[in-house]
């Protein structure tokens, strides 16, 4: 078994939601990595999205601060604007989008705008940027969220970016076109939408975690699916991948 | 420019972001301006601190760097130094609003932004019903941003203000068009024949551009493709020094209220911004416009 | 390509028609196509006129050198050889159809239209209030469009369709994205590494593009800027020779039934050809991505 | 006096439409030649706009088919789609457009689109392209068309772009921001909208023409302006500048 940190088996197990071919709308840090690790192994053909108005097939060949430097835009598929790229999300041209946030809830709607009352905040957090376009138009939407009890919580105080809303179709009578989140990855565990309700349950357990701590550290009462697993450890292929992206071990860590 | 316009500094996201225009609009010390954009990084969050700011108008204000913007969060939660509205857009509906100032559209229908509490504090978005479906099928109106002035940074312009523009642009387009003014800082000066050898490479015409600024680097600590590489530790140095009021005063003495103006401003960053010049050469292919 | 399509052949205007394309589908013999298209200048008479069509969705249909199409006015006043069904749009209105189509928006309110007869021709355009307003202000609803193919030609492209576009563009971008498929008509086949010199230059990246043909002069009579001027005679040799059936006949006849493929078709054209061909060298001016 | 042909005078009279620093929306043939005469005698600061993606400063170098030709592009200001461009002109950013028709009425709306019924026409005329765009948004439109009986009509039989429509206020009640013909320039004379009727009066007799002539070949009964004037000859240097352009000598027979 190779050695490995909490973060390269989060960023390893989101680069396994990715499949060959797709089109993946990638948000900062994190998910991207995890684009760069998908395509280096099981997904060679996959095309990452960028909001700024890039779209890329290799990953960039150095570490990014942001979307926007200069070597995600150097050899790039695609250097245009904002509308162009969110219109194909917009469009449903996007398999999939990843986003982080603040506060998720049990349906898994996405909070990254305001803890307490949004006319009178106790934190006023960055705000959105693209995440609730993400969230409203991809196929399907990948949430990486640090796994504590103040982020995983009963209800948001607002939803930034639509998870399943109420629960059950809530999302499609809202009139949104995409399926909403299909996988919550967190630095402990994964989660899932089941059920008629769509309410996340407990889908896998990372190695060196259990079902309780999970469950202890979730702000909701967390039930498990039927076919509950352990995830399974990074692979040597994975992580040779990972220390090719992440050259300065930003991850390791 | 008056007190209480309605500005765009930069609208590419985290490149090209006209700092060299957010410093000098703090040195002048203008008042209740609208800062309308769907990130402009510390840009936005440094103008809410020295109390230019009476609203705000995007997606994100933060630290794309470092997290928060603690000037953002003192006037949102405490109203200090002054409180500022927020007017909260997601990126693509802030760009279909850019979109539809810029070409006449007195509001453009969007799907993206349903479901989200945005529609709650954003009372601008209405809810509607799309009129050609035949089943009910829900929409959110977004309607047109008109900025008074809109800034940007360019790597090169002539005199008239004909610019080009490459890499991601985010919604540099549509902001600036959809403005009333347009304001040019550019990197370099060029004759008008190296702009009209490749006129798909202008975003702004000339005739649409009020003003023209030499200004290198006018985007740091922001990066500007093939000229000017991000400068991440100033961002985390920002984010550092502004935890409170008071070094976040000392912090905008010395980078910006104490130098007279831009070039000042490079002279004190010295080699640190020259180790962020761009010397390398990776040349576009060719276009041939050639009539005969 | 089943019959009953609905296709683009261009949405450049009056440059960059994919001939090449059109004469394919009329020696297929495809039936009942929606041709779509603010203007494809007799790119759409002459596939009127040998029976593929059902429908035109569009703003203008003739010989921007010769004046009328025959063709459209046979099919559209005496049902010759079949009649057609006009879907009228302007230009700009149709250019919001396919942005809508594109970008996943149900429909674009719009002012352009108003008080013209077209919202009466065309019943998918409706008319509403802007509720925005708090005067009476009508304005006009432009459903999607959202073609089945889009055929385009460009300058240049690699194997995998990323392709540079320089020059004026009309609604080429929009009308693409808004299509489910889109084949590529490509004047010259390039290494990756020249398309990826210019990701500023690339209208649509090749993960989009269904399919990639290597056809130089695919647009020929129409221009391709930098690579073949316009063959202006042709245009008026086709409006001569096509003003009854019969001469049409003829005329579709030896230019495009008679002929199996592109090669032969510019073959018989030989040194007409030759003559439109750019052979000076007008480059434009390099821009550096470099990182470093 | 120096020579000329009609159509060198209805150029330099649509010229003369046009003032310095004005963005143009162009056509093509007529227009695009009256704005580079203008461009090369009084209007140097005008700039033309041409709905496939183009804006020029100096008019082209050599001869234009189509405003798409490379001539047209060469040197130009901006290539660039065509939402780009009128959407300049929907924005309320362009403060004069020329077109052409076959068919105008009093109140000066056009028809380039159905002689007939539009359900069963007896011609099938080409059709719209821009030009509803541009006479709804433009400041002001120009309009250039030949004078006969069976173009200058009573009411067209389909307005393709709308004019002044029923007369009066008409167009401001239908919702038109842009100001609507303020000219029509013919072979025979120029007619402006007067009167608080909007209705196209004659304003000014071409050389050679006169005012019955005008009338005859008028459908409706057109009434003059109280300041009916002749057209003044074209100038030396204006008629230099319109040979300047057209160098094949295409409008001087």
């Amino acid at each position: 078994m190779h050695k490995y940190s909490t973060q390269e088996l989060m960023i390893i197990a989101a680069a396994r939601q990715i499949n060959d071919g797709e089109r993946i709308f990638v948000g900062m840090r994190l998910p991207i990595t995890a684009y760069g690790v998908a395509r280096l192994t099981h997904a060679p053909n996959a095309v990452g999205l960028f909001e700024s108005g890039v779209a890329r097939y290799e990953p960039a060949e150095d570490m990014l601060y942001t979307m926007c430097d200069g070597p995600n835009q150097f050899g790039a598929a695609w250097t245009t604007g904002l509308i162009q790229i969110m219109g194909l999300l917009s469009g449903g041209r996007v398999h999939a989008g990843f986003i982080g946030g603040a506060e998720i809830d049990r349906f898994a709607n996405i909070n990254t705008s305001y803890i307490g009352d949004f006319e009178n905040p106790t934190t006023k957090l960055p705000g959105s940027g693209g995440a609730p376009d993400i969230a409203a138009m991809a196929e399907r939407l990948i949430v990486i969220i640090n796994h504590q009890k103040h982020r995983l919580v009963e209800k948001v105080d607002f939803i930034t970016s639509p998870g399943h809303l109420t629960g059950g179709d809530a999302r499609k009578k809202a009139g949104l076109p995409g399926g909403g989140p299909s996988v919550v990855i967190t630095d402990r565990a994964i989660l899932r939408p089941h059920g008629p309700e769509n309410e996340l349950h407990l889908a896998s357990v990372h190695p060196g975690h259990t079902v309780e701590e999970v469950i202890e550290n979730t702000g909701w009462d967390l039930k498990t699916t039927p076919d509950l697993e352990e995830t399974p450890a990074p692979t040597k292929e994975e992580l040779d991948a990972l220390h090719r992206i992440d050259k300065e071990g930003f991850w390791r860590s | 420019m008056p007190d209480g316009s309605s500005i765009v500094l930069g609208a590419a996201l985290e490149n090209a972001i006209p700092f060299a225009a957010t410093h000098e609009l703090i040195r002048q010390g203008k008042r209740d301006l609208n800062v309308v954009a769907p990130i402009s990084d510390i840009s936005t969050d440094m103008m809410i601190g020295t109390g230019c700011v009476a609203e705000v108008t995007g997606a994100w204000v933060g630290n794309v760097s470092g997290g928060m913007g603690h000037n953002f969060r003192r006037a949102t939660e405490h109203g200090e130094p002054n409180p500022i509205k927020v007017h909260d857009y997601s990126n693509f509906t802030i760009g279909m609003a850019f979109f539809a100032g810029a070409y006449g559209l007195p509001y453009v229908p969007v799907k993206s932004i349903l479901g989200s509490d945005i529609i709650k504090s954003n009372p601008q978005i209405r809810l509607a019903e799309n009129p050609f479906a035949a089943e009910p099928d829900p929409v959110a109106l977004i309607p047109a941003l008109k900025p008074d002035v809109a800034f940007l940074v360019v790597q090169r312009a002539d005199r008239a203000g004909n610019s080009h523009i490459w890499g991601s642009t985010g919604l540099t387009q549509e902001a600036s068009i959809a403005s009333e003014k347009i304001i040019v800082l550019a990197d370099e000066i060029v004759e008008p024949e190296v702009i009209a050898s490749d006129p798909s490479r202008v975003l702004i015409p000339g005739f649409g551009v009020n003003a023209v600024c030499h200004l290198p680097a006018a985007s740091h600590p922001s990066p500007l493709i093939g000229r000017w590489k991000r400068d991440n530790a100033f961002f985390h140095h920002y984010h550092k020094e502004t935890r409170d009021p008071d070094s976040f005063q000392r912090w905008v003495d010395e980078w910006v209220l104490d130098l007279p103006d831009h070039k000042a401003y490079r002279t004190k960053l010295g080699g640190e911004l020259e180790e962020l010049r761009i010397e390398g050469e990776a040349y576009s292919a060719p276009a041939n416009y050639a009539t005969d």
